[in-house]
């Protein structure tokens, strides 16, 4: 067991700080977070850069253009990134981490084509058409259609929970195309232009109030066999090789700004004062920062540990589950636990009296998702049960 | 000894739960956003005797207790009426116009470091606590700056810029602590109506809603879930009705001790029930359309109020320490 | 809602309390809590006195010589007999608590003849056949077969978890006499003389290395068919009722001794040394054992709410699965903060440095049994999400 | 950087494994009741190198670092192999006998308010840390009046009777830091070991345990516990590994944080996975004869060695602010 970082990894630490001291500057100001235009040409500009930096696909493999590089280098990309408040992947994560790896493994050469250089370049944005409201936890249950007409398929249904549908240009869209198979084998996996007629995209107003997930609705709109990628009624398959693309890499800048926060909360609790003394003067408070911040070391160590166990493996150990699971609830703690210093500032969404407060309250309605998306905790403790534990299925 | 409504009081809840589902509908409540008051809903809810209650009939009030309140006021939460409701209540008989729905009062704690006040800026008036006393500041004396982005939506609040004004005495020490004790209980109760709504929400839904080709709640963890729901739900209604009658009654226990309870037990079941309330409801308890987040938010708006779990489980502990 | 004590139920406790003031001195010491024979002796002695002064069955009808006492006044009861550290039901508890009930309401007027009044008077100690290996929060999966020979039922199969067998007259047992029959459809009610041959009894050790528990045994054991209560194969329902006899008043014992336990911690604190403080100056440490007072002030102010509905409704209203959910990982919360008070001198179960502490120790082992015996956790949130949500059955 | 054990580490915990297998089989353990200690199986631990595993080559010892030390206590923690191992390894080097498993260690703080010590009046002598160094007590210069009923019957204690002596110095303010740090990430790994091995007992229980014609571990109440435990006993491997990988390396991190970590995670993993292995057995988790308890009482005799939880998170907290 080693933590050091080899004399390449710190050479490329130091690479990747340097440039970004010198980009980051040179970015036009973030966006409104409703503005979706200037969304995509904020995030595809950014992604641009990377591209010419040539740390765009950083975990793509060279042969397709990526930068192939290791799990560590990964690990310090995502942690400079993050520290130094580089844009986030935004409006590219479905084609950088999603659609683009299963085109990778998945598609005919012309379809890769067609696709991954743009990806790559920011040329091209993704979204992703899995989710339905009758099909959550239990995503197999998908029912919206498609029926083959000549060389197109047809479809009819309905899609939720899609980020990002509002700047697209493609969408990777699972649809039923066999209903009497059994659930598992009746999908197939599109590549879903979303220029074409029959398809309208109505977002969703989140609990803070953002639209970042869309409902899309298909009234016939036709898609090319041509764009179907693998066989039909081979969707399942395909879009579980794309979950199985996860190396361990998923919530490391989550966990760079968690750690942040907790450094930002102590700062905040020497700010706000009760009677004469300050939060952080409370014992009881320090203990429960402290603590916090134990899981959080742990946390970042089990991150490594995922790492090397997937290079040596091929799969991360433990599995994400575990640090989903993990991570969501810590997170969900902290923004409790500043909520209680807050006490009434916690009313507002925004700073008050220049305590920080605003990011603490924001966080604490945000993560409520985080117990959800992705898989909820519930459905992460059947996979542990079940897959690592080895717990016999319900039923 | 019976401790279980009494057929009156069985009458105030259901009377109230009526009023509510009437005039306070969902949509009503939905159309507050960003605004939380209505004039013309304040003075029906005056109407209703929501603010007179505890006056004595002599004073045009309905001359109940604070056990009546507090079931009046569970009700309130369930339906998530918005407002300052317990500042008016407490001011019913202190500031002219209370009582009557005419005159909106909210309130604060002169101690209260970060100057945020929930409806400063739009109630008419705003009594202050003190350790001196209870102390009555026009509204429009208070430089207020509008939070731009409240936590509740249905909770707008301004920050005071500047001192707070003296404002005039209208209670001594006594009356404060009076208030505060009084105002800790009420808002007890309208958690206690959060927890509950939330539990029904969430039961209703994972009733409906079919995931794996049965309903959601034959799941065990999400039965399990809601079983706490209960749970803390029923644990928190009996300290706030015990506070309720301590209130009325000193001599079948300590006032400050039963208060304590009810805030502690309710606040962990509001933000508890909240909380599961948005999980059970998977991704659609993350949107706006779903009513989940606005008991979550209305959880986290009243925990600080009249005192937070922390402020009355250490006065707990003050109590303990005294008696041992 | 009122919490007021009547005039009566004042001279009630008046009188109680002057008569334990005088009987409980002359009480021989406690014995032994491995010593049976003598455990017997001293509850059946306590039970005696009871029953002439009046208090034995507090909780049953005057028809059968109980003291017929309201709801109210049996809270009043365990109150004031609990606090001033009378004898528990001890031995008694089967027959006063469990099979009584049941006689009075299922058995035919030779058996309630022969049983009750003898039960009332502390000369007949009864224990409980119902649990066996195989069957436990499935109780109705229970296989002890008894089968008709002329008028005698001949009994083969194992019970567990029977507390004092070993010094018990008779016994409340369930044994399968249909074995065809859907698992509730043949189960039979006897009443089992406890010194007929073909009964093994083998103390169970429990992990506080007590003999509360024992396996019994029966190899062809034989009981006459008179002695069975109600119709053949009719003793699941018959089980059910006596479990239906509970208004609230089951955990009223424990919650005086925990709220007591809360103001001995208290005062453990205060003595426990920290560096140059006292744990008790510990603010983190006053909150939490604030808030445990809270909890159980609440739980204190439900058994009250649950009297006043049973007393109303003939059920206690949020169903003691509440109380016992709440109470058990209170009492689990409570002793864990002693433990983490106590350091180094949680090492021993018996008192260290005059801090009283082995008591605390003593709990923490004990209980770990709360969450399980009668109904574990997981039984009783089923419970609570069936029958009082009415959440759909798991299938 | 790569976090994975390398082969010989892997090596080493599998042959530490093996060897507890054989020689402290879960009826050799449960021999040792009341005793705790037996003096052959105490040199085998010796020549298993679990006292001199990271003495230098030179002074007689395996020239290992931290990392693997844990990695062998984890394996003693699975296999429940009592004794003061962790004292005892720590005196290696400091006290004649240590490392050659002739002379039985134990310790205690010099301010430990209580007076209680594990294995006083058997270990054949006594470190003592205070702030200014480390100090070596003769088992025969204590006065020791024996806990009659110890927590855990395999941890049995002494309480010392008057004034703990002084003792014979064996190391400045310095090493007694180091020792702190250094048995606190290995109590830590023992507690790892605990929570694993609870783990797979409840895993395997439910496995073959049937209610209700299936087996016990289908109802997801019950899956949702052990996921939950096997959670926290990774959150805790990883902790535990970067603080042996961090006392062997002080240039990857912190030591005193890294190791905070460990052991705040590893008690949380070992004392709750304690608790949820007797709850899954159910009834049978509350018998002597089924091993849950054995889990469950060393978990909480080890918690408080080497610093609690509370203790190494005020740590954490005052690292921060220097920090901030």
């Amino acid at each position: 067991m080693d933590l050091r970082y080899s004399e390449a990894e710190l050479a490329f630490r130091a690479e990747l700080r340097a440039w970004l001291a010198e980009v980051l500057p040179t970015l036009p100001p973030k966006p409104d977070p409703d503005d979706w235009p200037a969304r995509r040409a904020f995030d595809t500009g950014w992604q641009r850069l990377l591209f010419e930096a040539g740390y765009a696909g950083i975990n793509w493999p060279t042969e397709v253009g990526g930068r192939g590089a290791t799990l560590t280098e990964q690990l310090i990309y995502l942690e400079e990134t993050t520290r130094a408040g580089a844009p986030y992947v935004g409006v590219n994560f479905v084609g950088l981490l999603h659609a683009g790896p299963t085109l990778m493994t998945e598609a005919s050469d012309e379809q890769k084509a067609a696709h991954l250089p743009r990806i790559l370049r920011g040329d091209e944005v993704w979204c992703q058409g899995f989710s339905e409201p009758g099909a959550g936890s239990d995503l197999a249950a998908l029912s919206c259609r498609a029926e083959l007409d000549g060389d197109e398929y047809v479809i009819t249904g309905q899609k939720i929970w899609t980020s990002f549908a509002q700047v697209a240009d493609y969408g990777e869209l699972l649809v039923r195309t066999d209903p009497d198979a059994p659930k598992h084998k009746g999908i197939t996996w599109l590549i879903l232009p979303m220029d074409i007629p029959g398809i309208e995209i109505r977002p969703l107003q989140t609990i803070v109030g953002s639209t970042e997930f869309s409902e899309v609705f298909f009234d016939e709109a036709r898609v090319p066999v041509a764009n179907r990628v693998g066989a039909e009624n081979d969707g399942w398959r395909i879009a579980m090789v794309t979950f199985s693309f996860e190396r361990g890499t998923a919530f490391i800048s989550d966990l760079v700004e968690t750690d942040r926060m907790i450094s930002d909360l102590v700062a905040l609790a020497k700010k706000v004062t009760r009677r004469s003394a300050t939060a952080w003067d409370d014992k009881a408070l320090r203990r429960e920062v402290g603590r916090m911040q134990a899981d959080m070391d742990a946390l970042w160590a089990l991150t490594k540990r995922n790492l090397a166990q997937a290079d040596r493996h091929g799969v991360p150990g433990p599995g994400g589950s575990v640090v989903k699971l993990y991570y969501s609830e810590l997170l969900q703690r902290l923004t409790d636990l500043a909520m209680q210093i807050l006490d009434r500032a916690s009313l507002s969404r925004t700073d008050v009296a220049g305590l920080g407060s605003g990011a603490f309250v924001e966080e604490r309605l945000r993560s409520t998702s985080f117990t959800i998306a992705a898989g909820t905790s519930q459905i992460q403790r059947n996979i542990v049960a079940e897959r690592i534990l080895g717990l016999p299925k319900d039923r | 000894m019976d401790f279980e409504l009494s057929s009156d009081q069985q009458a105030l809840a259901e009377g109230m739960r009526a009023f509510c589902d009437g005039r306070f509908a969902m949509a009503t409540v939905r159309s507050l956003e960003d605004v939380g008051i209505e004039r013309g809903l304040w003075r029906e809810l005056a109407e209703m005797g929501v603010f007179s209650l505890r006056l004595p009939e002599g004073a045009g009030g309905v001359g109940l207790g604070w056990a009546d309140a507090a079931l009046a006021f569970e009700e309130l939460g369930r339906a998530l009426v918005p407002g300052p409701l317990v500042w008016t209540h407490l001011a019913a008989g202190l500031v002219p116009g209370a009582a009557e729905g005419t005159v909106v009062v909210t309130g604060t704690w002169r101690d209260e470091p970060t100057g945020v006040i929930p409806f400063a800026g739009i109630a008419d008036a705003v009594v202050v606590l003190d350790d001196g006393g209870v102390w009555l500041v026009d509204g429009a004396d208070l430089v207020v700056d509008p939070v731009a982005l409240p936590l509740d939506p249905w909770t707008p609040c301004g920050v005071v810029q500047g001192q707070l004004p003296q404002g005039r005495q209208i209670g001594d020490a006594h009356a404060a602590a009076a208030l505060r004790r009084g105002g800790a209980a009420l808002v007890a109760a309208q958690l206690l109506g959060l927890a509950e709504a939330s539990t029904d929400l969430s039961v209703a839904f994972a009733r409906e809603r079919v995931q794996f080709d049965r309903p959601i709640g034959t799941f065990q963890a999400l039965k399990h879930l809601m079983a706490d729901m209960l749970v803390r739900t029923e644990v928190a209604r009996s300290a706030v009705y015990a506070a309720g009658v301590t209130l009325d009654d000193p001599e079948v226990g300590d006032a400050d001790r039963a208060v304590a309870a009810a805030k502690v037990t309710a606040t962990e079941a509001a933000l508890g029930n909240a909380k599961t309330c948005i999980q059970v409801h998977g991704g659609m308890g993350y949107t706006w359309e779903v009513d989940a987040h606005l008991f979550f938010k209305r959880a986290y708006a009243l925990a600080p109020e009249f005192g937070s779990v922390d402020d009355w489980s250490e006065l707990l502990a003050d109590l303990l320490d005294a008696a041992g």
